[in-house]
């Protein structure tokens, strides 16, 4: 009787969950500050002066509370990167794209962001880099379209 | 023979229902930063930090790895655990484990919920199967309106009695600055609220809070060295059940999680008349009939006498056994972190630093308890004395 | 270590793409059987406590471990559930030993990947406030990780694609094996590119399965089997989890956690004092890059190690005998099924891919975004 | 604190949408499919203890024996007893769908004739006052060409009068 094998019964569905983020005292002022007047801070810690960016209110090195953000140029050096060629429904482009980790000048710890404006073949590590921002701001981290050659 | 664990540091933070000026990584940072200041030490000391909460109901996967930077966690050792209303006690559990094995001397345990980020009830209805039961179930308000039916048909609790647990749960939150819900309500106005779930009314029910609960346990050459008043976590229990269905022991002998925890703990320890040789009871009391009933369950009292020992006020905070006098869960419920607050709590009324929620008696021994999952039961038992 | 912790036996089911006629408590519940079978004690009677490893987001279930009791016949009994990698579920059970609280425990591992959309899930466990919106997943990660490994310690994308027709071939030998494929450098590389250079035939998989294991303490374990495997050195650590936080190729976590291991377990030069290891390798590019974390090679000569051929099945130190991840083992069951390859291993009971007189070996799990939680297992046969 | 009250925050909104394809496992595809097919509700035996089980498991909680054995399997209900139930009467995101709960809503625990095990499903009365634990309960079936072999083919739980 079970030599034909029966379809599996699945059940389709989701999980559908809204979530509303506060990003916190210190981190909305840096989104303020990016979507104002398209600048980029860090956060400089008050016991070992290390900068962290993007800025984050705990001292990676030293565990103290941060609490002020010093500006930073934007300018800065891509570490590495990838470029993505396959889709999936969380990506905020569409492949193929390049992303990569960017250290600011003036912070001691980098980001992770796009990088646009130059051929794919033409990035390199290493390469100097400098935010493009997007001209309609909402205080996030799209704000910043993508980081370029400088 | 295990080695001994002490608590040796205890922070948390205030509860409240919004806390917008803080990310939730800001949050357990707070909590893991009072407890390093009770305990008089630094991160660095930490040998290992673990963190528990729930997934979904913040909707990081992961969190233990993502919020590291904030909980002191990155760069050194650390585990997460989920287990619903239970994940608190499990911390404080694991926390144990990693001392009395061995492994370890010194270690931070982190219980948290940031809920004004998500949708409690949602995300609690997906602990059910999802082909089977989970349009049935909403939030965890259902199983616990089944079995505040089932009690008061078993034992004469009316909900007069539900409305006195929760007027005194209101006086004990007064007196505890860090409770969320401190405002004061007669029975009658607990009678006179909007009905949720019958019979739970919105009183009755727990809260949505957030809040962080952190606690450093020590090995007993480290507690002695560090710490001069360390809480001795003497004993625990973890008692799990089959899912759905075994908590209304149709055509059996009801015998739940609770029942068995209590078991084997007093029985482990000696403990013949737990009302007298513990002194308080911190229980993680999710609605209002959850403290009388339980206390049945747990084995400290008869059966059918919880809610007679509720209408003689004996489990008032000044009474002959006080109950949750932090105000309990039914006045704060940041769910990861309000099993591992009970620990907490109960550690506070052992070292005497409760504060103005301080329970009259001397507290020598103290129970705290941890529920959650499908009806599974957590039981500790601190002490002021190691042996 | 104080005491000694012994694992008596593991068992796996098959490793599929899909397991469509099987509930996830299925898995459990076969897992459970065979391992209660081949350690010859009684499920209900013998076992104190279960502790089972699942990740919410990947059941789409809040408290994945709901269900469990009635899989493993836990009613009324002591449990729990860690929610990360199954290796660190093996250490948690080591715990309750060692502690003396208990004598003999199961740990069990599922997971379901092909349910659902894996980039999705591990998009949800980034940082919500920087980088989440970016659409990051891991995929991009180890591309990063990978191209930065190239970029600093000059690796090639054939040195990756060697790991793939390795491990991919090792798994031919393996009756639990997914995907058991016989490839040339060329084929990996030509494979579709997902993120450069990780190419499809580089990343691990979409799999579904469980692995479970009994754990005792010495005496138990003794009486139970003429073959226990020891473990005798374990170490987790954490990274940071932004990548800008951490040089991705320095693997500081993996480095630490692995000599905690060795110096528990008195190993002092792994190379020669390890007959084989099980390693996390989520990517190729990963398997080079944790060998060298493991202080099996000096830093940056991953690609030599490959090239050396002393990784092979027949060679010097395998790596992956199994197939390794590549192979297609589904995420929080990857760590335990290292762990459980190694024991088998040790026993002398891994079939045809069993490696010659392995007296020690590595079992290695680790999770995250670029590998940001490492636990190393330390396991040998034998000894006082 | 004053001070904090002006200044702005910034709030990310985000919603997880994650598809899933649960596998309902043997035993259960059998009591859908049974269910799609024939309109009967299904349950299982234990062979060591005897208990019935409607849901159906695969193996049993208490003993762990097997209960896939096809031929021991019982139609259980229609008929059954409301064990105790509980009321919605605040609306909820229902997360498997992303729509709102439609309240009021009534969920009964329910013990099938012939069952050892609740079931739990909604009750068509919805007035607090009707539904008397203990009460005889019918479970509603949707129509053959309605039916997709899942829990909705039950419709409800109505109250009957024996």
């Amino acid at each position: 009787m079970e030599a034909v094998k029966k379809e599996p019964v699945l059940f389709e569905g989701y999980v559908i969950m809204p979530y509303k983020y506060s990003v916190g005292s210190l981190a909305s002022k840096f989104f303020i500050k990016l979507r104002d007047s398209k600048v980029l801070s860090g956060a400089k810690c008050p016991k070992c002066q290390m900068v962290n960016f993007p800025p984050r209110s705990v001292c990676p090195k030293c565990f103290s509370k941060v609490e002020e953000l010093v500006e930073l140029s934007g300018k800065g050096k891509l570490e590495t990167f990838t470029v993505v060629h396959y889709e999936s429904a969380v990506q905020a482009l569409k492949p193929p794209y390049a992303i990569g980790v960017i250290k600011l000048d003036g912070a001691d710890t980098a980001i992770t962001h796009f990088i646009g404006g130059v051929d794919f073949k033409d990035i390199k590590p290493g390469m100097k880099l400098e935010p493009v921002f997007k001209a309609k701001r909402d205080a996030n981290i799209l704000d910043i379209e993508y980081f370029q050659p400088a | 023979m295990a080695n001994r664990v002490a608590i040796v540091g205890i922070g948390q933070t205030t509860h409240s229902g919004r806390r917008p000026y803080v990310n939730d990584g800001e949050l357990i940072y707070d909590a893991v930063t009072k407890a390093l200041a009770d305990a008089d030490l630094s991160i660095n000391d930490m040998e290992s930090v673990m963190s528990g909460n729930m997934d979904l109901f913040e909707g990081h996967h992961l969190n233990d790895a993502m919020l590291n930077l904030y909980s002191g966690a990155a760069g050194k050792p650390g585990f997460k655990m989920n287990t619903g209303g239970t994940v608190g006690s499990m911390m404080a559990i694991q926390g144990w484990y990693h001392v009395a094995s061995g492994l370890f001397d010194l270690v931070l345990v982190i219980g948290w919920e940031k809920h004004d980020e998500g949708l409690v009830t949602p995300a609690i209805s997906t602990i059910t199967d999802p082909a089977v039961d989970r349009p049935f179930l909403v939030g965890a308000i259902g199983g616990l309106a089944t079995v505040s039916v089932a009690y008061m048909q078993r034992s004469g609790c009316k909900l007069e009695h539900a409305a006195m647990v929760r007027a005194n749960a209101s006086q004990a939150a007064a007196r505890n600055p860090n409770a969320h819900m401190r405002e004061i309500y007669s029975v009658e106005e607990v009678m006179n609220a909007r009905m949720v779930m019958y019979p739970l009314n919105l009183l009755m029910c727990c809260p949505t809070s957030l809040g962080a609960t952190a606690l450093i346990l020590a090995s007993e050459s480290k507690a002695k060295k560090i710490c001069k008043k360390p809480v001795w976590m003497k004993d625990h229990v973890t008692v799990h059940v089959e899912y759905g269905g075994a908590q209304f022991g149709i055509g059996e002998k009801r015998w739940t999680s609770h029942m068995e925890a209590g078991a084997k703990l007093f029985k482990r320890n000696n403990i013949t008349k737990p009302m007298v040789e513990t002194q308080v009871f911190e229980m993680y009391d999710p609605m209002a009939f959850a403290i009388p009933m339980w206390l049945e369950d747990f084995l400290i009292c008869e059966p059918n006498e919880g809610w007679k020992l509720v209408e003689k006020g004996a489990l008032k905070l000044e009474g002959e056994y006080p109950v949750s006098p932090s105000g309990g869960v039914l006045c704060t419920n940041s769910i990861g972190d309000s099993a591992i607050l009970r620990v907490a709590e109960a550690a506070l009324q052992i070292r005497g630093d409760a504060g103005e929620h301080q329970v009259t008696r001397e507290v020598k021994q103290a129970l705290a308890s941890g529920f959650g999952g499908s009806y599974w039961s957590d039981l500790l038992l601190l002490s002021k004395t190691k042996d | 270590m104080a005491g000694r912790v012994g694992i008596v036996a593991a068992s796996m089911t098959k490793f599929e793409a899909a397991k469509p006629y099987q509930h996830l408590m299925d898995l459990v519940v076969e897992v459970t059987d065979k391992v209660v079978e081949a350690a010859g004690i009684n499920l209900k009677d013998d076992v104190e406590a279960v502790i089972s490893c699942s990740q919410d987001h990947w059941d789409g279930r809040t408290i994945s471990s709901m269900p469990i009791p009635d899989a493993v016949c836990s009613h009324l009994k002591d449990e729990s559930k860690v929610a990360g990698d199954g290796a660190y579920a093996v250490l948690y059970g080591a715990m309750h030993i060692l502690s003396g609280d208990n004598k003999l425990v199961l740990v069990v591992s599922h997971c379901e990947e092909s349910i659902t959309d894996g980039t999705m899930i591990e998009n949800w466990s980034i940082d919500h406030i920087f980088h989440r919106m970016l659409g990051l997943d891991y995929t991009m990660g180890a591309a990063m990780q990978a191209k930065r490994y190239m970029d600093k310690y000059k690796l090639t994308p054939e040195q990756f694609a060697k790991v793939v027709v390795k491990n991919k071939g090792n798994a031919r030998k393996n009756q639990y094996a997914q995907e058991a494929m016989d490839l040339t450098i060329e084929q990996v590389l030509k494979s579709k590119m997902l993120a450069d250079p990780i190419t499809e035939l580089q990343k691990k998989p979409v799999s579904d399965g469980a692995c479970a294991m009994i754990l005792a303490n010495e005496e138990v374990a003794k009486k139970l089997t003429p073959h226990p495997v020891w473990i005798t050195g374990v170490g987790n650590y954490y990274e940071a989890h932004n990548p800008g936080d951490r040089d991705l190729v320095e693997c500081a976590a993996l480095i630490k956690a692995a000599q905690k291991a060795y110096k528990m377990a008195g190993i002092g030069n792994p190379a020669k004092d390890i007959d084989l290891v099980e390693l996390s390798e989520y990517y190729a590019p990963q398997e080079l890059l944790w060998t060298e974390g493991l202080g099996l090679c000096g830093r940056g000569e991953g690609g030599k190690l490959i090239d050396s051929g002393k990784t092979q099945l027949k060679g010097e130190l395998p790596v992956n005998p199994s197939g390794g991840l590549l192979s297609g083992i589904p995420v929080t069951v990857a760590g335990m099924t290292r762990v459980a390859e190694a024991v088998w291993q040790l026993q002398g009971i891994a079939g045809e891919h069993q490696v010659q007189g392995a007296r020690r070996a590595i079992a290695h799990g680790c999770g995250g975004l670029c590998g940001q939680m490492h636990c190393v297992l330390v396991l040998e046969k034998g000894g006082k | 604190m004053k001070a904090k009250t002006q200044e702005e925050l910034i709030y990310l909104n985000m919603t997880m949408k994650v598809p899933y394809k649960w596998r309902t496992g043997e035993t259960m595809g059998e009591f859908f499919r049974e269910l799609k097919e024939n309109g009967i509700i299904y349950a299982n035996q234990c062979p060591t203890c005897g208990r019935h089980f409607c849901l159906p498991k695969s193996v049993c909680t208490r003993d762990h024996t097997k209960c896939t054995e096809r031929s021991k399997w019982i139609p259980v209900g229609p008929k059954g007893t409301l064990v105790t139930y509980f009321m919605a009467e605040q609306s909820f995101l229902l997360p498997t769908t992303g729509e709102m709960l439609k309240i009021p809503f009534a969920v009964g625990i329910v013990l099938l004739d012939g069952a050892a095990v609740i079931l739990q499903h909604q009750l068509e009365e919805t007035d607090t006052e009707k539904i008397k634990p203990f009460m005889r309960v019918e479970a509603v079936i949707k129509p053959k060409e309605e039916r997709k072999g899942n829990i909705y083919d039950i419709v409800h739980f109505k109250t009957i009068h024996e």
